[in-house]
């Protein structure tokens, strides 16, 4: 666990012992590979060594063949190891069973969690075992990237679009998270911890009071980088209902009003859904449409309408454009 | 190695004919790196084109199609001039070497006249990406991306015109001094080569930033 | 200096003004100019990665500030690659070897060779530039939006060294490509000429394919990073991760920039310490262009997980595997050839046994990151320090040193003391491992790369590391001591002191002004050494 | 030098003609170029442009740059240029509509 001496990191996802396995297959090959090349080159140059009576070389013939044969190995090899590769590769980009959605916001020098619940917190985060966690993440500056070395998982986290991945813990315990890619003077500082507990114990700590699990400090960033008066207003208990704050705290209710779409098409509903645009390609509404459709509001407008709605980009905060997503899925009713 | 004789062959070639082939392979894979080079601004354009469509589109109506095309004619025109003076430099025909250059540099200059005015047009809406940006669309921050391509485009060309300008310039002065006879004619030939390539990427340019989105 | 009088004219004493060194044009002299520059940044990289190595024995990294130790890797990543390892081979063992190896009196274009150095120097200033104006702190991939945007520090004036300092690299590649072309003596057909040269002309083309894609880039970036240019900048619209394909769609083509001018050098080592033709002969020359060619296929490989498109992601390690063969037939090629060979272990000899041995592990640790599920794990951890590493200094660095001892005789026509060179490569080989393997382990275990403080658990493998690197340091110093000595004191090369076959070894040491006195006609094989049936 | 340097010169003195007709149709590729803008082709006008643009390059390079005449090794070096574009393009574009 954290802070042993091993020569291997904990195995602690669902994914960790196939990843090892295929480590251990690759290491294997390797190691073949290595010590007949080395042996040779050794037993050459001793047994053919210059020495009197070995001036000159002996004549050798080459066979094609053999150029064939000493490619064909490293191909078929590779292609095995490729293909494995890939399998887990699709696996680990596959989505998830009824999975724990958590929100993740890198910035320059922290990690900021969201629950479903809306339960916040920073540098930490709680996670049960047993059922995928599905990890949306976004940069509010530059790119990071969000490494759990126990879980084997790794994914940058850029500023212009939501990226994911998941895991299922299987071993309870405290481990790294760290931030891969290089985010500037402190970015050996923006690590923190995974707490993988019981079910149980994770549903507890969801309904613990907010200042537990993690130190003062935290909680203290936490209420600095908190969105706004909207952001507070919102109810654990409701998803959609910090969304509709915020909404209304922008203005965006102003043009997009519940059951009237002269102005502005209707919100509520349209998750999931198939929408045709002006220019007649169609898309379908999932986060990262919603998201550039807030912030750079022009990039896809909608058939029927002009481009009229402002780009929100710098305005409202990523917090805040996950809650409208919210909102919009919780009025889609679908389980995306 | 007869030809030893000869006053315009580099001391390590061993004939005229060597040193004519290695310097056109060298100019071409001059030429190769300089595809690759305008190639890395339109993969960037291609790639923002498939992305923001619309934007692109209205961005478009903003550049000059008056001035882009006069500059078009501008460049294909002193491209004829350009090979003219090829064939002028390979005959030895020194009059016409040194009209047709200058033609062509004076051409050059044309289109980097123009394209002061229409850089001077852009600062003063201040749709120059960055800093100076004032530009009001409706597609906000957006449209920088096009017109940071737009300036990016144009300002390598306009650069690699810029060079091509000094350079005819000069083999025009040398022309005039007679300095270019026959026996120096790949010289001509080369840098040709070099102002129809400038041309070549002008002709990708203007129907891809000036024409799209007008009907 | 009564030796003055008698020694014949050659390219080193047919002057001795500092004017005939700044503006000669011979490919030799500028070999040497190259030469003394690049070794210069190489140290100057080096002290950089043993500032941090030290401070990293401890894992609070109590000797530096966080500031400083972002600006050391940066600095050392930036002159390893761009002003060291790049130019290296092809600028110095290449400038000196090509024109002779094939037969030619210099390269086709000796004045933008020595313009190429001019640029290298330019670049080479500006980026001193900017370290001693308080540095760079980006890495030396520059990804945005971090490099445009949020860094401060001297990103501009660094991009601008690299856009001049890649316009050397590209001047150097296409001299080259028309030398290779136009100016083989009579006789010196494609399949007679050396593997070097096969290697050195792969490398060629990559660089004038590859290097401008690498300039417009940090062109662009630059002008972002000034002016406020939005083309990578997500507040825009742009993409930063299109930053990161075009900096890869140079910056992989540029590893084998890197490694094929070393594996063409060992291969000459190979053979001349084995008196004996290379095994595969075709084959070998052959890989190092399909090497070029699959190169330009599989940049995406560093970016997996950079929310570039998994399908896309498959192809790109699809590719990266192809590599690995042309890779294992000159692996295995070079193996065969010690086979019934005449096997001399000469120092350069040696330099090139570890490289094969270093270069078939860094390769194959290559091949952990190109499949695709443990790079996930693996990426921007220092696993892939070390794999890096591994090839850049363990191959080509080796390949490189190895080379030098081989041509240092006919380079400056002194022999240098072979017992002291025995040791710096047993040292550098040593060294290295030891610096360098606990890189792997501690990679796997997750530790990130450029990482100031890290997880005290990790410690042990840090302080390995870092002991190694000064045993490394040494093993370079060395080498420095007793080759400059050998100019002084080194007894006389004569023309061909390993008893080698190549044109190279057919003139006197150090080689007159224009290389051959008389016209060159070739009528030998490459490595045409006798043989005796078995 | 005399021999070499005639031989090398010779065909091109007949060329005039062909550039003088290259010209014209550059021209009138300029006026098609402008003239198809303005007309909705819908999805095809970029791809029209973009073909009138290649055909006048083409002869650009053809004529101009006298490649029709080239040694081997000289459109090998332009296929080259083309294979590394279209590399890039390819791989890109795949990126982006694949995401
Ligand atoms: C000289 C430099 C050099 C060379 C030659 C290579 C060669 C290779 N590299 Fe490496 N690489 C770098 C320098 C180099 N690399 C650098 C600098 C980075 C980090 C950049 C950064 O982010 O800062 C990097 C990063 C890097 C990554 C990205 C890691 C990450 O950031 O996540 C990957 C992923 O695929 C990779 C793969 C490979 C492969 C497959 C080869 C292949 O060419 C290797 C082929 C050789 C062999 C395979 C060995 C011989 C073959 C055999 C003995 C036969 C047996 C083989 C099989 C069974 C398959 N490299
Ligand atoms: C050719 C390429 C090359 C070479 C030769 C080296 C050589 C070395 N490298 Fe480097 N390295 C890179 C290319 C190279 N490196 C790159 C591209 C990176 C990535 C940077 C990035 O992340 O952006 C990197 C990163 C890198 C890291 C990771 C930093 C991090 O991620 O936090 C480490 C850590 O140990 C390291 C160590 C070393 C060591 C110990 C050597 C040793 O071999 C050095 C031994 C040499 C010496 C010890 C010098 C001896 C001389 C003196 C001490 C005297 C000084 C005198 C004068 C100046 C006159 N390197
Ligand atoms: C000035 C009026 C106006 C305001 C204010 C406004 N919008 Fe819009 N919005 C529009 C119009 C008009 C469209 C349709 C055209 C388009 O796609 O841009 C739209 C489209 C959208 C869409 C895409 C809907 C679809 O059916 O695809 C989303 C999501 C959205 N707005 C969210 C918001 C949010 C969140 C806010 C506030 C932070 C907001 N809008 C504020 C006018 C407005
Ligand atoms: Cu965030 Cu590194
Ligand atoms: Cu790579």
């Amino acid at each position: 666990m954290y802070g042993k001496f091993s020569l291997f990191p904990e195995q602690a996802s669902s994914l960790a012992p196939h990843i090892d396995m295929l480590y251990f297959a690759l290491v294997a090959v390797s190691l073949v590979f290595v010590v007949v090349i080395c042996v040779l080159i050794a037993v050459f140059a001793f047994k053919y060594r210059r020495r009197p009576g070995n001036e000159i070389a002996q004549e050798v013939h080459e066979h094609h063949l053999m150029e064939v044969g000493w490619s064909l190995i490293p191909l078929f090899l590779g292609l095995i190891l490729f293909a494995w590769g890939a399998k887990l590769f699709l696996q680990i980009y596959s989505q998830p069973e009824n999975p724990i959605e958590i929100f993740g916001v890198g910035k320059q020098w922290m990690w900021k969690f969201q629950h479903p619940d809306g339960r916040r917190e920073i540098n930490d985060l709680h996670v049960p075992t047993g059922r995928p966690v599905k990890m949306t993440l976004i940069s509010q500056d530059v790119i990071h990237s969000f490494y759990v070395p126990a879980f084997r998982v790794k994914q940058d986290v850029v500023p212009m679009r939501y990226s994911s991945t998941w895991f299922e813990a299987t071993e309870e315990g405290i481990y790294h998270l760290f931030c891969a890619e290089f985010c500037g003077t402190e970015h050996s500082r923006m690590v923190g911890r995974v707490i993988v507990t019981s079910p149980e114990a994770y549903q507890a700590w969801l309904a613990s009071p907010l200042i537990e699990g993690g130190s003062p400090r935290d909680a203290k960033m936490m209420n600095a980088g908190r969105g706004g008066e909207a952001a507070s207003m919102a109810a654990a208990s409701d998803p959609g209902a910090k969304g509709r704050a915020v909404m209304e705290a922008q203005g965006c209710v102003a043009c997009h009003q519940v059951g009237n779409t002269t102005l502005a098409p209707a919100l509520e509903g349209i998750y999931g859904t198939k929408v045709e645009l002006e220019n007649g390609k169609v898309v379908t509404v999932d986060d990262n449409y919603i998201r550039e459709s807030i912030l750079q509001s022009t990039a896809k407008i909608v058939k029927g309408y002009q481009p009229v709605m402002p780009a929100y980009q710098g305005l409202v905060k990523e917090e805040e454009v996950k809650a409208v997503i919210d909102y919009i899925k919780a009025t889609s009713g679908s389980k995306k | 190695m007869s030809s030893d004789a000869n006053p315009y062959l580099a001391h390590h070639f061993d004939d005229i004919v060597q040193q004519h082939e290695s310097v056109s392979l060298g100019m071409w894979i001059f030429l190769l790196t300089e595809i690759m080079f305008f190639g890395g601004i339109f993969f960037a354009y291609t790639i923002y084109r498939f992305l923001y469509p619309d934007m692109f589109h209205a961005m478009s109506h903003h550049l000059d199609v008056t001035m882009g095309t006069i500059n078009t004619g501008v460049l294909l025109t002193s491209s004829l001039t350009m090979a003219l003076a090829v064939n002028a430099a390979q005959r030895g025909m020194k009059k016409r070497l040194v009209t047709m250059l200058g033609v062509t540099c004076a051409a050059g200059v044309i289109f980097l006249v123009i394209k002061y005015f229409e850089y001077a047009h852009k600062f003063h809406v201040g749709s120059v990406p960055g800093r100076l940006w004032t530009f009001e669309t409706e597609f906000g921050n957006q449209a920088q991306l096009f017109y940071s391509l737009y300036f990016g485009a144009t300002g390598l060309h306009g650069l690699h015109v810029l060079i091509g300008v000094v350079i005819i310039g000069v083999l025009t002065i040398l022309a005039w001094k007679d300095k270019l006879p026959q026996g120096r004619a790949q010289r001509v030939e080369m840098v040709g080569l070099y102002w129809h390539f400038v041309d070549l990427v002008w002709i990708f340019v203007f129907p891809l930033f000036y024409l799209i989105g007008r009907t | 200096m009564s030796t003055q009088a008698v020694e014949p004219k050659n390219y080193l004493n047919a002057a001795h003004t500092v004017r005939s060194w700044l503006f000669t044009v011979d490919h030799k002299r500028i070999a040497i100019l190259y030469l003394v520059s690049i070794s210069f940044f190489f140290f100057l990289g080096g002290a950089a990665a043993f500032i941090f190595r030290l401070d990293l024995m401890t894992p609070q990294g109590d000797l530096l500030q966080s500031d400083t130790y972002n600006r050391l890797f940066t600095m050392h990543g930036v002159i390893m690659v761009f002003l060291f390892l790049v130019p290296s081979i092809p600028a110095t063992l290449g400038n000196f070897l090509v024109p002779i190896m094939i037969g030619a009196r210099d390269l086709a274009f000796p004045k933008i060779n020595l313009m190429s150095w001019y640029l290298y120097m330019a670049g080479g200033a500006c980026i001193l530039w900017a370290i001693v104006d308080g540095g760079v702190d980006t890495g030396w991939t520059f990804y945005t939006p971090y490099s445009t945007a949020f860094a401060k520090s001297n990103v501009a004036i660094t991009l601008v060294g690299i856009f001049i300092a890649g316009f050397s690299s590209i001047f150097t590649g296409f001299n080259f490509i028309v030398t290779i072309h136009k100016m083989r003596a009579p006789g010196m057909t494609w399949f007679r000429l050396p593997l070097f040269i096969w290697a050195h002309y792969a490398t060629s083309l990559i660089m004038v394919l590859a290097t401008p894609v690498l300039a417009v880039t940090v062109f662009l970036a630059a002008l972002e990073r000034l002016f406020g240019f939005g083309i990578f900048d997500a507040s825009k619209g742009g993409d930063p991760v299109l930053f990161q394909h075009l900096f890869w769609f140079y910056s992989h083509p540029a590893v084998y920039i890197m490694i094929l001018p070393s594996l063409g050098v060992v291969a000459e080592l190979i053979s001349a310490f084995s008196r004996k033709r290379l095994f595969g002969y075709r084959f070998v020359a052959f890989s190092s262009i399909a090497i070029a060619a699959l190169g330009f296929l599989v940049w995406g490989h560093h970016m997996f997980v950079s929310t570039q498109s998994p399908y896309l992601g498959i192809v790109f390690s699809l590719i990266s595997f192809l590599v690995a063969v042309p890779s294992a037939i000159k692996v295995f090629n070079y193996t065969a050839t010690l086979y019934k060979g005449s096997v001399s272990l000469d120092s350069p000899m040696i330099y090139a046994l570890g490289f094969i041995g270093l270069f078939v592990i860094g390769g194959l640790t290559g091949i952990f990151l190109a499949t695709l599920a443990t790079d996930v794990h693996l990426h921007d951890t220092y696993f892939v320090v070390a794999h890096f590493h591994y090839i850049m200094v363990g191959g080509a660095l080796m390949g490189y040193l190895g080379g030098l001892h081989f041509w240092w005789p006919k380079i400056t026509g002194r022999l240098y003391s072979e017992f002291w060179a025995k040791i710096s490569a047993g040292l550098v080989f040593a060294g290295f491992n030891f610096t360098f393997f606990p890189q792997f382990i501690v990679g796997y275990l997750g530790n990130p790369r450029r990482y100031h403080f890290y997880p005290p658990e990790f410690q042990i493998y840090h302080v390995m590391s870092t002991v190694g690197s000064t045993i490394l340091g040494f093993g370079y110093i060395i080498p420095v001591i007793y080759l400059l000595a050998s100019l002084k004191w080194g007894k006389k090369a004569p023309a061909n002191p390993w008893e080698a076959k190549g044109l190279e070894w057919e003139i006197p040491s150090p080689p007159p002004t224009e290389n051959f006195t008389g016209p060159v006609v070739v009528t030998e094989e490459a490595y045409a050494y006798p043989v005796r049936k078995s | 030098m005399g021999l070499n340097e005639q031989a090398h010169g010779q065909d091109h003195g007949h060329s005039l003609k062909a550039y003088y007709l290259v010209y014209l149709l550059l021209m009138v590729g300029l006026a098609a170029t402008v003239w198809v803008a303005y007309i909705d082709l819908g999805w095809l006008s970029t791809p029209i442009a973009m073909a009138i643009a290649t055909t006048k390059a083409f002869f650009v390079v053809m004529i101009f740059m006298h490649v029709k005449d080239a040694t081997p090794m000289i459109w090998v070096t332009i296929v080259m240029g083309l294979v590394g574009l279209s590399l890039g393009f390819i791989f890109l574009f795949c990126d982006y509509a694949a995401r």
